[in-house]
């Protein structure tokens, strides 16, 4: 070829652009402001539309602009790389820059690093640094970074609706409080974030206005439980669960592993859960509940309970303790509380109670953090009476200052006392307990400012709304839950204009600092440090955190008055027979309705009902008989005046008298995800009855309502020992030595031994990437299926196609119900995460008629996108069913016209949710199949850096062992999954897949599996009523756990 | 009967056969042809806003490629220099020549400068830069004689076919890391470039992905 | 006549029944074919072109709408990437069995009582090959990528895998297709020569002169013919047994429960000679009741033979589905025995298609049963119906296979309920549109009984039979 | 049709398919090569009737199919054992895992061996031939209907105008008449 001068026609200004329409019509001024602010240097000047996915990626080196594609040039289109005009420190185009930050949550600041690129945040990871976390993050952590890009946030203020700006904000405030020079008729309503910097300048504004109100609002906050602590150890007291220390715990209506808990408490009790062999010293968990949790999943003993028996159980098991302990006090406290019915099971309680005190000092009982006051109260007075204060529990100094409630609040509302009110986050109007009637009482007010990300149902009432900065946008700081100081960098300018609250807060106190001197004061006063303090403060930003050494565990003594006194006031909690109680559950995925504008979140399945995009009742098979209704039938909720149409859902296991619907559904005012999706139950939660409500009747209305339920089907149908293989401690001493006792379940313990054949070709390479993942501490919360949609561009495919079948995550979170005669109510849960098993025989490959998917010699099933042509022949012939088909563009695409005829829809994702994807992954179009990689593109950079590293200097390219990991295990708060090299000895697979434990899937089908499971252990008390059937899941059918186990210590020798 | 069709109707079938085979075949080499990346691609030369001449800069000033494309060896992609890397020397040298005056007018404004793109890897490949640079691929395998180009084209052909000539042969093509940048490097005399390349894969340990779709494809 | 009164009787018992009933003459059978194709259009056909061919732009219509937006617009899901579209695809190619099979196997094998149904069979196979390749063709993901399959040079230096079922299918498929074409082809020329003499007009004398390529009849001519004749027939017999195997491979080399299996070769293969008669005789009853005229060359004997093959082929599934249970059962594969006796036969109430099982047990082994007795064989009302329970019996077999083995696999937790959409089923249909209008195509323009063949079979034909010719 | 244009041959119709067998036979005795029996179905014995073998297209068939045969094992064989090799299913490329790829060449085989057939049949007998002398005889179409029809050429060594018509009607045969280029 000659060359030839190509020289490109000017581009017509009104130039057709079709040449890639990804972000075109996306040509919003907010993002073109955005980019001017974020690039001031170069990039305001590209156009801001045809921002490819990767093209951002090139911004700052080389941003990309894409011009029409005119016929002059039809060869190919004009691209241009455009240059910074000057370098930006740091940045090196195409590599990911780490910030250290925080996320704030009402369980204290969770530690994390941003990885960035390009200034685009795209994922989150917890800060491997930080004790509480390790590295491991949560389900809202991982989704946090799609908020952030959400269109649909809020970008301007609004004065009464209509858009309006800084400046008249800033002037009605000065004469909102100019008319209130002392603070009285000013009051303040913010969320229950623990942030340092927010608590200085509350003082500051209290000592300003010192007649101000603060209140605070959390509708799933742990208030009673701070309550309770107050009532038993006086104000300022914490409780701190050590579930690490505890070999025997009990958990009362308390989902501590899951959305009651915090990652402290969870990775405390999987600590517990981590043996490596039959004598390991691994904890024992009771859970008393009215619905599978997270917990009752992991319970060795479980009794399933309407949630108001709980004070009635707690009194049976105070009577039991102190019967051992000759408690005489705690006896006369179980005797004063007040319960109606006694329907508990005694010798459950009695051998229960004999276990907690068989390890005094080593036991823990939780009740439920919403549970009333004088219930909490009595399981700390038990906890006590069991010796756990200072070990299995601890207390700490509140962080925060006593402040009033929504309720009192709304009182002084009421009363018309309050001109001007400023609610910091939070939503009120949409989520306050009914019997407070927050909304008629907010309107009492002269003005209210709203300071929040989305504009919600408050924003709507209010007269001033404000957008509020994402975390990650803006500097924050938090403690950790336990009691470090973590600060939270920005990673990106805010999108869309958003302050934070300390900056209000610094406006009304008269301060005039930007949020960084905030929270460098702040960090100044909480680490009294003096003079130049900067090098610690560049350490802190370095790490994330400053260990506070203020935030040791303090030492009170039960306040027997106290706790006499609020047991002695509390009400008896009634449950007549034939009406039923309504629990109030917080939601895993949309918490209080604050994230319902969240795809990834609102598509994710809850880890016990696999139910998304909606809320249901839940209630048990024999209630579901009673009434008549199946899953999916609508039933009519009562309460006096009170109705509630909501679809049933039939969860096995859940008790007979009892319905669960989760909170935080049915919004009003949100983004179209979040739109009309499930049903508002907060109406009926009162201020008294924050956790249940007795007395509502339930009735079949004959309509039926579609539940998106990503699993079908929940029974083992007698595979468990194939499947999810289990033992009890007691059958595992007994095969302690037998190293074929969890390999040879199920099929495998009477499938002839495989063999090929074929010659393999050699995986030569000199990794080969495999993994564990150890049932015995997964507790199923499916946080690494969230991360694996962050990290891998998984999109959202929509209500209707979940329902379709159609979901698309790349792995999922299995959830069984099983046990051994089929009983459903009484079942064990068993989590199981699936995902590609990256099959040394693979059976998706051979039949692929393209070789789109084949194997690397490093022992990966490679998919390669651009070849495919989507037979979905490789997904019919995995075992596992772990391929995921795009059936639509769902890339181009809005999930609402997917149906729409293809030539007249509109295509194009916004450019906000473009730049959350993951440069380094294929944005893969429809009719592709997809599926786990192992997060090759990790693989690869690691073995591009091992191999830049070993350069020219002779030394064989190797990747350090454990020196990264996969999405799914980087996440992992439980640290059950586990990534990395089975070629090199050194890493924690290569010896975790040689555990006795560790089996692999259908291994009779000869497919050479590279994810090795774990098998998981029970450890329930012999003493037990229930004891016997302990690990039922596994059998059943043709396997029997536990007996073909002896069956092939027989056979054990011969092979 | 008479006979229906003319006599001349007996070769008509074979020469519409005929011609068809010709069509067929035309069409099939014209697809073979131009619907290639070696015609597609090859001799792509657009014009650029700044007449930047590599000729004069890499070739006869003799500077080095990573002086400009600086994050080469680190990054997957290597860098287009910023209006600051060619002040660095223009602001004193031919400071009154009138082609550099868009730099002046970047600098100036801060408006960057928009380079038109010539190699375009698609979005499902991933390539790596820093990997083949420290491993021995020379800029020039890739991008061609860009010291001898006054205004850069497009050398190379970039199809898959055409990197696996050298993923599958890779002793074709290596040589000493510290050659990488030096386009006019010539095996050392007694050597031929097979030899040198085939003793820098065994020392180095060079194992390219070639059966590892996931080596570019992710 | 009289003088063959004197020789021997041939016992009744082994007389066979005159191929061509009434003694009708070689020119009765030109002038009775040709007429149906040169006689003008008659009102029926109208009527029935209007009803398919709308049927079968809707079919196209929806075609299109599905590749525009992609397989999303169909009923298929996570567990079950294949439901209708491969039911289908292995429905029409079943269906397309037949034709060849009449020709080929029945050629080789000296039936001659096929040569007065095998155009029509043929021309059958043509059409539901061509239904057929649609499926597989627009199941695809990507469409406009599915050359990808070709086995072309390309500057990405990656080639198909040749050990994939799919492209064994797509080897096959296309082979069978073209073979067949060129074996109808042939078997049509000296019956478009016929046409072409009899033309009236200038135009059918250019169309059917050109297609008959001008063919003179010419002993020369047959010599080579009934060679080229014999050998397509030598070949298409392995090719009509290859195709459906390999389209059982699909299933049969897979590891799904319920699909990995060897029995399905011959099963298959049965399954498909069975149903493709039951098409044949769905399409060639309500001719013969159409065109009156060839009651005399498709006779109550062939309805019988073919009724026979069909009670025959009929065991023969009816025998695979039972050792297909007892190999479950023998087997003590817990996966494999879940999917024959719960997802299938759904014994003990857990499987989910079990009326998808046992309208395809009624209808492929207990309705052909009735074929036992000939009465019932001869009547031509009774073989229609049976044949329609074969049809459907025959579709429901293929989404018993396909469906129930995906939708319950090994983990219970990906397991997933499969229904059509509404697109899919008009998909369809527009297929059945698509199939009847080239066949009334086919029947209104080409001889729809093979003229020279059936002549070949009239007595006047045996060169040895003086005495006949007055 | 100009009595002036060069003579073709003579053609001959007979009654049935016996009478055109025997007249065959004495065609093929007195020594005439050039000639042809024109019948609406093939008449079994006609071959030997007319003196003619067997067709030798069954050999050229199998060429045909062995280079088919050669084409799918290099098909199959050449990109997947030595272009590119890729690890599919842990099965090795080796001639053991062949099997797996004889689909492919058999239906390439059949495939191959179909077109050389027809192919074949057509070039024996000079196919498509739209225009030909014979059809210059008005009564030639019948042998697409009930007519025995007999052409012998005029090139034929044997052939004389007057004889050879003479032959002919001994013979049984009627309407004899000549054809004309």
């Amino acid at each position: 070829m000659s060359k030839r001068i190509f020289q490109h026609p000017e581009e017509p200004q009104t130039g057709k652009r079709y040449w890639r329409s990804l972000g075109q019509l996306q040509d919003t001024p907010e993002f073109r402001q955005w980019m001017h602010r974020e690039f001031p240097q170069g990039a305001s000047e590209i156009d801001g539309n045809d921002v490819s996915r990767r093209g951002f990626l090139q911004f700052m080196g080389a941003s990309v602009a894409l011009a029409g594609l005119s016929l002059a040039s039809c060869r190919r289109p004009l691209k241009n790389l455009v240059p910074f005009t000057k370098a930006v420190e740091w940045s090196v185009p195409g590599k990911a820059l780490f910030f250290a930050s925080v996320m704030p949550t009402r369980n204290g600041g969770m530690p994390l690093v941003v990885t960035t690129f390009d200034g685009r945040p795209t994922k989150i990871e917890g800060n491997p640094l930080h004790p509480v976390n390790k590295g491991t993050t949560d389900v809202w952590a991982q989704s946090s970074v799609l908020d952030l890009y959400d269109p649909q946030r809020s970008k301007d203020v609004l004065s009464l609706g209509k858009k309006s700006d800084f400046v008249s904000f800033e002037k009605d405030l000065e004469e909102i409080l100019k008319t209130s020079a002392d603070g009285s008729g000013v009051a303040f309503l913010v969320d229950g974030i623990v942030s340092p910097t927010r608590e200085r300048l509350r003082r500051k504004v209290l000592a300003k206005y010192p007649k101000a109100m603060w209140a605070t609002y959390e509708p799933n906050g742990n208030d009673l439980e701070v309550a309770a602590a107050a009532v038993a150890f006086g104000n300022g007291h914490e409780v701190v669960n050590r579930l690490d220390q505890a070999d025997i715990v009990l958990t009362v209506d308390r989902d501590i592993l899951g959305v009651e808990g915090d990652i402290a408490s969870v990775r405390g009790f999987a600590a517990r859960r981590k043996v490596d062999g039959p004598k390991a010293n691994m904890n024992r968990l009771y859970v008393v509940e009215n619905r599978y949790t997270l917990t009752g999943g992991m319970s060795d003993h479980r009794l399933r309970l309407a949630a108001s028996r709980s004070g009635a159980f707690l009194k049976a098991l105070a009577a039991q303790v102190a019967k051992l302990s000759g408690d005489q006090f705690l006896a006369t406290l179980a005797a004063g509380l007040k319960v109606v019915d006694t329907k508990i099971k005694d010798k459950w309680v009695e051998e229960c109670a004999a276990d907690l005190w068989a390890h005094k000092g080593k036991a823990l009982v939780l009740a439920g953090n919403k549970q009333p006051v004088a219930v909490q109260a009595l399981a700390l007075a038990v906890n006590v009476s069991l010796g756990a204060l200072g070990k299995t529990i601890e207390l700490k100094k509140s962080a925060v200052d006593a402040s009033a409630s929504i309720a009192e609040l709304a009182e002084e509302l009421r009363k018309g006392a309050v001109k001007g009110l400023f609610i910091l986050g939070g939503n009120p109007v949409y989520n306050a307990p009914a019997d407070v009637h927050w909304a008629e009482a907010q309107a009492k007010a002269k003005t209210v400012v709203h300071l929040s990300i989305d504009q919600n149902e408050t924003s709507a009432k209010a007269h001033w709304h404000v957008p509020a900065a994402h975390y990650l946008e803006q500097w924050e700081d938090c403690y950790a839950s336990d009691g470090s100081y973590v600060v939270g960098q920005p990673v990106i300018l805010p999108l869309y204009n958003g302050i934070t609250g300390n900056e209000l807060l610094a406006k009304i106190a008269g301060i005039s600092a930007d949020p960084l001197t905030l929270v460098r004061d702040t960090f100044a006063e909480v680490t009294s440090a003096s003079g130049d303090y900067s090098a610690v403060w560049a350490k802190t930003l370095k790490n994330g955190f400053f260990s506070n050494a203020s935030a040791k565990s303090i030492e009170a003594a039960l306040r027997v008055d106290a706790v006499t006194k609020a047991i002695g006031d509390s009400p008896a909690a009634s449950l007549a027979d034939g009406q039923f109680e309504l629990v109030f559950i917080t939601d895993s995925k949309v918490d209080d309705g604050r994230y319902a504008n969240n795809g990834w979140l609102q598509e994710l399945p809850d880890p016990v009902t696999k139910l998304t995009w909606d809320n249901a009742a839940l209630l048990s098979p024999a209630a579901a008989r009673k009434l008549g209704v199946d899953t999916g039938d609508v039933i009519r909720l009562s309460m006096g005046e009170k109705k509630l149409e909501i679809a049933a859902l039939v969860l096995p296991g859940h008790a007979d008298d009892s319905i669960s619907v989760a909170v935080g559904y049915g919004r009003t005012e949100v983004g179209s995800v979040g739109k009309s999706v499930g049903v508002n139950v907060f109406p009926f939660q009162t201020t008294v009855d924050r956790r249940f409500l007795t007395g509502v009747s339930a009735l079949k209305t004959g309509r039926r309502h579609a539940l998106a339920i990503t699993q079908e089907h929940g029974a083992l149908e007698g595979r468990g020992a194939d499947i999810t293989r289990q033992a009890t401690t007691q059958e595992w001493s007994e095969n302690a030595e037998n190293k074929d006792f969890f390999k040879k379940m199920g099929i495998d313990a009477h499938a002839p031994a495989n063999f090929s054949l074929y010659t393999h070709p050699p995986l030569d390479d000199v990794h080969g990437w495999g993994m564990a993942v150890d049932l015995n501490s997964c507790i199923g919360c499916a946080a690494c299926m969230t991360a694996c949609q962050a990290e891998n561009n998984i999109p959202i495919v929509g209500k209707e196609q979940v329902i379709n079948g159609r979901e698309m995550h790349w792995m999922r979170t299995d959830r069984y119900f099983a046990s051994e005669g089929g009983d459903a109510d009484e079942p064990e849960m068993v989590s199981q995460p699936m995902m590609c098993q990256q099959c040394e025989n693979a059976p998706c490959e051979t039949v692929c008629p393209v070789n789109a998917t084949v194997h690397s010699e490093d022992g990966l099933n490679v998919m390669a996108y651009n070849r495919c042509i989507g037979t979905r022949y490789c997904a019919n012939n995995c075992p596992f069913k772990v391929r995921r088909f795009n059936f639509f563009d769902y890339n181009q695409r809005s999930i609402t016209n997917l149906y729409r005829w293809n030539l007249i829809s509109e295509k194009g994702t916004p450019d906000s949710i473009q730049m959350q994807k993951n440069p380094n992954v294929t944005v893969r179009m429809r009719g592709v199949m997809e599926k786990c990689t192992f997060c090759v593109q990790r693989v690869q950079e690691a073995k591009i850096a091992a191999k830049v590293k070993s350069s020219d200097s002779g030394v064989q390219p190797r990747v350090p062992a454990d020196s990264f990991t996969s999405a799914c295990a980087q996440v992992c708060p439980t640290e059950a999954i586990v990534f990395g090299d089975i070629r090199n000895p050194e890493s924690r697979i290569a010896k975790l897949k040689e555990d006795q434990r560790g089996y692999r899937l259908l291994e009779y089908l000869n497919t050479e599996n590279r994810v090795w499971y774990l098998a998981r252990i029970r450890n329930p008390n012999p003493k037990m009523p229930d004891a016997a059937r302990a690990g039922s899941a596994s059998k059943g059918g043709h396997g029997h756990g536990g007996s073909h186990g002896h069956t092939s210590s027989q056979n054990g020798g011969h092979a | 009967m008479a006979n229906i069709f003319p006599r001349w109707s007996n070769w008509l079938p074979f020469k519409i056969i005929f011609c068809l085979l010709i069509l067929g075949g035309g069409v099939s080499a014209g697809v073979w042809y131009y619907l290639n990346p070696e015609y597609m691609r090859v001799g792509y030369q657009p014009s650029q806003p700044v007449p930047f001449s590599h000729k004069i800069h890499a070739g006869q000033l003799g500077m080095d490629c990573r002086y400009c494309h600086s994050f080469v060896e680190t990054s997957a992609y290597s860098n287009i220099p910023t209006t600051q890397v060619c002040m660095n020397c223009h602001s004193q040298i031919q400071r009154e020549n009138p082609k550099l005056q868009p730099v002046h007018d970047s600098w100036k404004s801060g408006k960057p400068i928009e380079w038109v793109q010539i190699h375009k890897t698609p979005e499902h490949v991933y390539f790596h830069h820093s990997v083949h640079v420290n491993r021995g691929v020379s800029c020039v395998s890739c991008h061609g004689k860009v010291n001898e180009m006054d205004e850069v084209y497009h050398a190379e052909s970039h199809s898959m076919a055409w990197c696996l000539t050298c993923h599958r042969n890779p002793s074709e093509f290596l040589r000493p890391v510290s050659e990488v940048t030096n386009l006019d490097w010539k095996p050392s005399e007694g050597k031929t470039q097979r030899e040198i390349g085939a003793a820098l894969v065994n020392e180095w340990h060079v194992n390219p992905p070639v059966k590892n779709c996931a080596g570019c494809h992710r | 006549m009289a003088d063959s009164s004197v020789k021997l009787e041939t016992p009744h018992e082994l007389v066979r029944p005159a191929l061509v009933d009434h003694g009708r003459s070689i020119q009765w059978v030109t002038e009775n074919v040709s007429n149906i194709v040169e006689s003008s259009t008659p009102k029926w056909w109208l009527l029935s072109f209007c009803i398919t061919s709308p049927i079968a732009l809707m079919g196209l219509i929806c075609i299109v709408y599905q590749i525009s937006n992609g397989v999303g617009v169909w009923g298929e899901n996570h567990p079950n990437g294949w439901a209708w579209d491969i039911t289908n695809f292995v429905f029409w190619i079943g269906i397309g069995h037949a034709g060849t099979l009449i020709s080929a196997v029945l050629f080789l094998t000296r039936q001659k009582w096929r040569t007065s149904i095998n155009r029509a069979a043929e021309a059958m196979t043509l059409f539901a090959v061509v239904c057929a390749g649609i499926f597989p063709a627009i199941h695809v993901g990507r469409v406009w990528y599915a050359w990808f399959l070709a086995p072309i040079p390309n500057t990405n230096a990656i080639w198909p895998n040749f050990r994939s079922p799919l492209l064994w299918d797509v080897f096959a498929v296309s082979t069978y297709f073209s073979v067949s074409v060129l074996f109808w082809f042939v078997g049509l020329i000296p019956d478009l020569a016929t046409l072409r003499d009899r033309a009236k007009s200038r135009v059918a004398q250019i169309i059917y002169g050109v297609l008959a390529l001008g063919w003179r009849g010419g002993n020369r001519q047959w010599r080579h013919y009934e060679m080229a004749y014999l050998l397509l027939a030598g070949l298409s017999t392995p090719l009509v047994l290859s195709v459906h195997s390999i389209v059982s491979f699909d299933f049969a080399t897979s590891i799904m429960p319920g699909w990995h299996t060897t029995i399905f070769p011959p099963y298959f293969v049965a399954g498909a000679i069975f149903g493709g008669f039951a098409m044949v005789l769905t399409i060639m009853l309500p001719a013969a009741r159409i065109f009156p005229q060839i009651n005399d060359m498709i006779t109550r004997n062939h309805v019988d033979k073919m009724a026979k093959i069909i009670l025959l082929t009929g065991s023969i599934v009816g025998y695979a589905y039972l050792m297909e249970l007892f190999v479950a059962w023998y087997g003590a594969n817990k996966f494999e025995g879940f999917t024959f006796f719960t997802a299938r036969a759904n014994i003990d109430g857990k499987g989910w298609y079990q009326w998808a099982y046992w309208i395809m047990m009624f209808c492929n082994v207990i309705s052909p049963q009735i074929f036992w007795f000939k009465k019932m064989r001869t009547n031509y009302v009774v073989v229609f119906v049976v044949c329609q329970f074969v049809n459907v019996g025959m579709w429901f077999e293929r989404f018993t296979i396909i469906v129930t083995s995906l939708a319950q696999d090994f983990l219970p937790s990906s397991w997933g309920h499969y229904s059509p959409s509404t697109t899919e089923i008009l998909t369809f249909v527009g297929t059945f549109g698509i199939f009847l209008s080239l066949f009334l195509l086919f029947m209104r323009f080409l001889p729809m009984i093979a003229i020279s063949e059936v002549k070949g079979v009239t007595p006047e034909a045996d060169p040895h039979n003086h005495h006949l010719k007055h | 049709m100009s009595q002036s244009r060069k003579v073709y041959g003579l053609g001959a119709e007979f009654e049935s398919a016996a009478s055109l067998m025997s007249a065959a036979e004495k065609i093929r005795d007195a020594g005439f090569s050039h000639w042809d029996v024109h019948t609406p179905f093939p008449i079994h014995g006609m071959d030997k009737a007319m003196g003619l073998g067997k067709s030798n297209l069954s050999a050229v068939v199998f060429v045909g199919g062995l280079l088919g045969f050669l084409t799918g094992i290099s098909l199959v064989t050449i990109p997947s054992f030595f272009i590119y090799p890729m690890i599919v299913h842990g099965k090795p490329y080796t001639w053991a895992t062949l099997p797996a790829f004889f689909p492919i060449i058999f239906e390439l085989t059949v495939l191959f061996s179909a077109f050389t057939a027809v192919g074949t049949m057509f070039a024996m007998n000079q196919l498509p031939r739209l225009h030909h002398p014979v059809f210059n005889w008005d009564r030639f179409t019948r042998f697409t209907d009930d007519g025995f029809l007999m052409v012998i050429e005029a090139r034929d060594s044997k052939f004389s105008e007057s004889r050879t018509k003479a032959l002919l009607e001994e013979i049984g045969a009627k309407n004899v008449t000549l054809i004309h280029d």
